[in-house]
């Protein structure tokens, strides 16, 4: 079994769902985070004074996917989450060695 | 049909666009039939009372303006400053302040201490309610006292501010204020004019936050070599209420200082003192508005809400002598003040949270030395002599207590504090506890 | 200049420390040319109205007071209730309230259920407008209907609620004013005084918040065992602006309910009220910021903007008679009440969200038992029996609905609903939904 | 004690439910003794000084009410918009509104060019100050132009709104306005009745924004197909604050509209105007309440809240006929109108922030067009034409200059800065910095 | 070690972390995160218009405990965090290559 | 490749992105937690009744880093975030299967 981590714009999040969902992945689980990378922060001015704001609102999507599902999984973030644009964010795959469902105890595929 | 029943016969005196100057006003009405004895003693408790409850609801314009301004780990503290505030000032006003400003000779120089108590024994020779005026004079008093809340904001321990506060409504205030309202030595030697307080209230505040932001240091992190880094204000919606309130507020300020409204001429003067006041504090608005754009190519609101204010001080001093255009442009200087200001203060690492010492402190010297331009009656000199006199005295009583309380009891809170903000240090609470915090 | 005008002959009055009983004002007052008669009903029909417009402004304080006291989740939905508590309460005073109130006996008990409509047929012997003098009794109505929804937010169902609210406003509230302002039981055998209503308004609804409480139970999660969880309030700013509009609604209240102007008399009166009123509420903030202070080494904003209200009501049932130290001694006496009953009524897990039984009815007892004090037509047997007839009716009629309601419809939301929010579940949105909660 | 007072002798009349038409008060009057000449001219001044007041606080109402119903990223935004229409409104007035409005000739189309200053040369025949009048005007032309930021928040470039602000401002209300209120075409040919204004003020409002909202598009994101994404306001408790802060700016809207006060007959029909805005703002919100509760499940308070002001508006032509069973009704029906027409906008794609085109133009023709129920002086045909004449008017000149606009500097922000907020893109700065946004 | 992660629904977090404690593990780290899964959202109506609400609000759990220890709290959190109803959420388990403590360098078990 | 994962005192975090950045680290993720260890919340009282705050605000930062710089990560996430204080954080580090970069399908190291 394999964990998908990905950052990626916030604006893509629907997206990005629904392109998952088609493909059979059956829960989500979303983080709002800030990134800092290659996209550089803006720079505001408060009365005056200016300050540069570092970091970009980005959305962190996490799901469990078996891991042949995977590879797929990676290529449709990639595909739904593109702007082209710098910033679009990363995909992180870990490896899993355990998924439990709370709600019946029920481990490994099963509890997906 | 409302619209018309008067416009009938007014046509005529509307439409028309030849300047009158507004002092024709009073010879004129000298003819109508006067109102009774009775009449001219409830209308002049009217505008005291009514005036001074829109004077009092400033206490809430301040209250949301600095509320808005802080972070949201001091928000609670700043409001709970506010009601504190507003409720120590009306304390001092009837232990010492009232009898400090009316109880001084003529030309003099100290008022009496006593406390006050109503006295209507002979009204119509008064011609209002001794607590009428009271209550409008209370209310100026806490008005000065927000101003200094603000810019301590973030960083000032709660009682040594409270002590400060109980020190300037009760005998800084009143005893300035005697020089020049209770005709005192302002008023006798230079014929010093405040028509509501320019510098009586605005400047006076202004010189007691500036002495206490010197004392009191900058707010961490907002300083490192040149570098200024914002702390920006958290709730601007917050701000731009109160900034409305004080707006509104502000037709009591200044119309409410006419002090009497039974005859035509009064009537009149109170209706030319709202329309400039109101056009100030649009001119002052306006030129924020503009400069910032223009500098910035941004349009910072919490400028254009200090501009507003800004404006708003500057017509205090003179707002019943200014012909319309006067008051606009007036105004507007004041909201270019306020513009370079803001930024000029925090090049001399002077912290003011909420731009008070701007908009109350410079906007108040500027409106009352601009007095001469519009009313003859005042001098250049004399309200240059009236603004030192007032701004030094205020600024060094003020530094004296300030550093008094600094190496007594302290006035600032640890780093520790500061930095887990004064609402879960002082108040044990947080302002917005639901929401997460970035 | 403006402020020296009338100075010049009234420094004499002003500066008089001699503390003359205002009840000698009068005698004098004959004397100055009275108003005429249309002033005198312009004068009466004003204080009204312009009154009655601060008083209605109350709406939004006790709206935003509580909403800035209940969790975010529940904070849509106490500003409905808020906006609906007002409009029923003005549709019930029409159809009912206003007529039980003043069609009642001389010395009876019930009054005639009649829808209300002006009647200005004959203007001078009432000396005012009929609809000047229905808006002002109409905004106390809904003054007491707010303080329950307070109490009971954050579990109780909207539109049981809704019904309470009616039949408090049209039928509760008009039959025990009835009793004193009707001219009715309590005002002929007891000489029952309650000048703006400590009783007749705020007691009123704190027994009615109380048998709602009781009969409804705590939200869940708030106690258990002998443990308290606090369920903090989610906007700080919002509950100390509230605080501030109902303190100046509060002049409107006390002021407009010496309920004419026209006169010396009457001018120099209302402006007592609002001196008294104002000391007393900073009597309440200081015992209140003191007391916490002390108790808790941290100053709890959220019990002192309660000790301000908690002064305010305290001097509402006699606000024209105390001398100033006795209006700030009985405002400070409701700040402590405020303070050691917030805990308390925790220790007896009654669930009040925002304070109201405390502030209100607790304070309106103390008001009201205080009056003999200072007003010597009052006697504290007289008060007492009003006291206990007034709230002995409206805490049985209150409890017996209250569990009508609870056995019928229902009166509380399921816990899952409560769990979500009463914003979500009820009203179908969030009040802050771009937000992240904790 | 206060409460008796008066109600001694006035117990009869009170307590009489018999319907007496208000205007028998008129003729009664005349046997009073009337206010002198001064007292009237005070009388008269105070209502528009104190009217106007009131009604400059509703630019904080609309200000929180749209910042309500914005979300985050664009609330620092539509405060600016909001301060700078108040100001900007102030200074067209003076430029050029206010003559062009009563420098009309009797029956005319087009009123005179030029700067306004106060004319008092001939006090008693006008009967008021000519500032307080002018101050009066200048808050309502500044109410109608805060109709359209509501409208048109979120997307709309900042400068380009200015510039529609001030024609509005300073041209198009004027001319429409003049030919009602300056005697121009509409009251001389069609005896058309609009007493405070839902046509003249708030359909004028109501057209520019529609005119506005068809010129500018919708939100990106608010429909897609026939789908609609709402996309909520982000701080409601902040929008039932303004809500209840223009009803109480209604007051003085309506009731200052009588123009007069200085009589018993004035100081009637001021009461009745304020009894019958009151309820019909009753009315809206409880049709309002019932029908989404009705249809949806669900009590949306957003829709509460503009069935609040939809019954505002709905009685602001006629708010003195009415019985007050009428004014309910009127009210309650504007309610309806909001209720249905907010999804109804939706479907034809009209993208309305803050619902002002249901409530300030479709609730302005309703309460224009009933205006004959209760007064026999208006005519059907009348009130069709002026509503008419001036729909046309203030939508043809709107559209094109919204069109002339967009096609030279633009009217929208870019898809990114629209994404990213205004707040941000325009104004270098967060509304809400501190809070984490989900 | 291991490093177990939890998506657990709100109301359980002290319950949750009552019984963690109980079990010996020292330190938790708690983020707000929203989950997508069987559990559907809801949907509302703002002004008329209705939209569904897809996302339910949860709560992510982290503890990096010996591995030892790993069933046991699994165990522990499926049996607290439980309401039986669907949405209670999914116990992640990871392996844990290293640990230090940031404020005395130490890593490993002692790091716990 | 490794991720790491650092939960650190919020004052801290514009200090480690700096010396991080230094080092050569191209990317961040940050998060806002809350956390419960050794360190213990503080109490607090509203209107008279008293209750633990039993979490403390926290900041995580993520970042993945090529293995032969994971260690010179760890030593310079200690050495900045530290305070001496209880509560200073943990670092934790994770094998990371697979990086990828959303806007070019790079993956590895030139995902960095
Ligand atoms: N090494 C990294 N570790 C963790 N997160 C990273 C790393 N590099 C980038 N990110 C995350 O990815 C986001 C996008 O990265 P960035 O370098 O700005 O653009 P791009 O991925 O298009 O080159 C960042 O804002 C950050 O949240
Ligand atoms: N494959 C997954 N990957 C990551 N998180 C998941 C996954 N499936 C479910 N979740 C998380 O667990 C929560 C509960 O899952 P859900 O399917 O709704 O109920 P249950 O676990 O009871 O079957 C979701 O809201 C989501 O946060
Ligand atoms: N076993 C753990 N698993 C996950 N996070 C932990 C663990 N232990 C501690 N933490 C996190 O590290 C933070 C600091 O830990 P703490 O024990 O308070 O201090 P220290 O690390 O200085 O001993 C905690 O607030 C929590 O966020």
């Amino acid at each position: 079994m394999k964990f998908i981590s990905a950052v990626i714009k916030p604006g893509k999040l629907d997206e990005v769902r629904l392109a998952l969902g088609a493909l059979g992945v059956t829960g989500l689980t979303v983080t709002d985070v800030r990134g800092y990378g290659r996209q550089k922060g803006h720079s505001e001015i408060y009365r005056g004074a200016e300050y540069s704001v570092d970091f970009r609102p980005k959305i962190k999507i996490e799901a469990a996917v078996p891991a042949d599902l995977a590879d797929a999984v990676v290529t449709t973030i990639c595909e739904t989450a593109q702007t082209g644009a710098i910033g679009d964010g990363k995909v992180f795959v870990f490896d899993l060695e355990q998924i439990i469902r709370v709600r019946t105890g029920e481990s490994g595929k099963d509890a997906l | 049909m409302g619209r018309k029943i008067m416009k009938k016969n007014s046509v005529v005196a509307t439409v028309s666009v030849a300047a009158s100057l507004v002092c024709a006003a009073p010879a004129l009405a000298q003819e109508a039939a006067p109102a009774s004895d009775t009449s001219l003693f409830v209308f002049n408790s009217m505008l005291f009372l009514f005036s001074g409850m829109v004077v009092m609801f400033m206490a809430a314009g301040f209250c949301m303006l600095e509320a808005g301004l802080v972070r949201t780990k001091n928000a609670a503290a700043i409001c709970l400053k506010n009601v504190a505030v507003f409720s120590v000032s009306g304390i001092m006003v009837w232990l010492t302040g009232y009898n400090l400003i009316y109880g001084v000779e003529p030309g003099g120089l100290l008022g009496s201490f006593g406390v006050w108590s109503a006295d209507d024994a002979d009204p119509m020779s008064v011609g209002y309610a001794a607590s009428s005026d009271w209550f409008f004079q209370m209310v100026f008093v806490a008005t000065a006292a927000s101003i200094v809340s603000g810019t301590l904001a973030e960083r000032i321990k709660f009682w040594p501010f409270i002590i400060f506060t109980a020190i300037l409504t009760g005998v800084i205030y009143p005893i300035e204020a005697s020089w020049v309202w209770g005709k005192g030595i302002l008023d006798a030697k230079f014929a010093f004019s405040d028509f509501a307080g320019s510098t009586l209230v605005h400047a006076t505040g202004g010189w007691a936050a500036l002495a206490g932001a010197l004392v009191l240091g900058p707010r961490r992190g907002k300083y490192s070599g040149n570098h200024v880094t914002p702390l920006p204000g958290s709730n601007l919606p917050l701000a731009a209420l109160g900034t409305f309130i004080l707006w509104l507020g502000w037709f009591g300020f200044n119309g409410g200082s006419q002090l009497a409204l039974g005859t035509i001429s009064d009537a009149v003067s109170v209706s030319n003192v709202l329309v400039n006041t109101n056009m100030a504090a649009c001119g002052g608005v306006i030129s924020a508005m503009v400069l910032t754009s223009v500098i910035y190519k941004k349009t910072d609101l919490t400028i254009v809400l200090n501009g507003a204010i800004g404006g708003l001080v500057s017509i205090t001093a003179g707002p019943l002598t200014p012909e319309i255009w006067q008051a606009v442009l007036i105004g507007a200087f004041g909201g270019v003040i306020v513009t370079v200001a803001v930024p000029f203060l925090d090049r001399l690492k002077i912290d003011d949270v909420v731009g008070a010492i701007p908009a109350h402190l410079l906007c108040g010297i500027w409106g009352t030395m601009i007095v001469p331009w519009t009313n003859s009656d005042a001098s250049f000199l004399g309200q240059a002599a009236g603004s030192l006199m007032i701004g030094a005295f205020v600024f060094v009583v003020s530094s004296l207590i300030w550093i008094a309380l600094k190496y007594s009891i302290g006035i600032r809170v640890s780093s520790e504090v500061e930095h887990a903000g004064l609402d879960k240090s002082e108040l044990g609470l947080e302002a917005y506890p639901d929401f997460y915090k970035a």
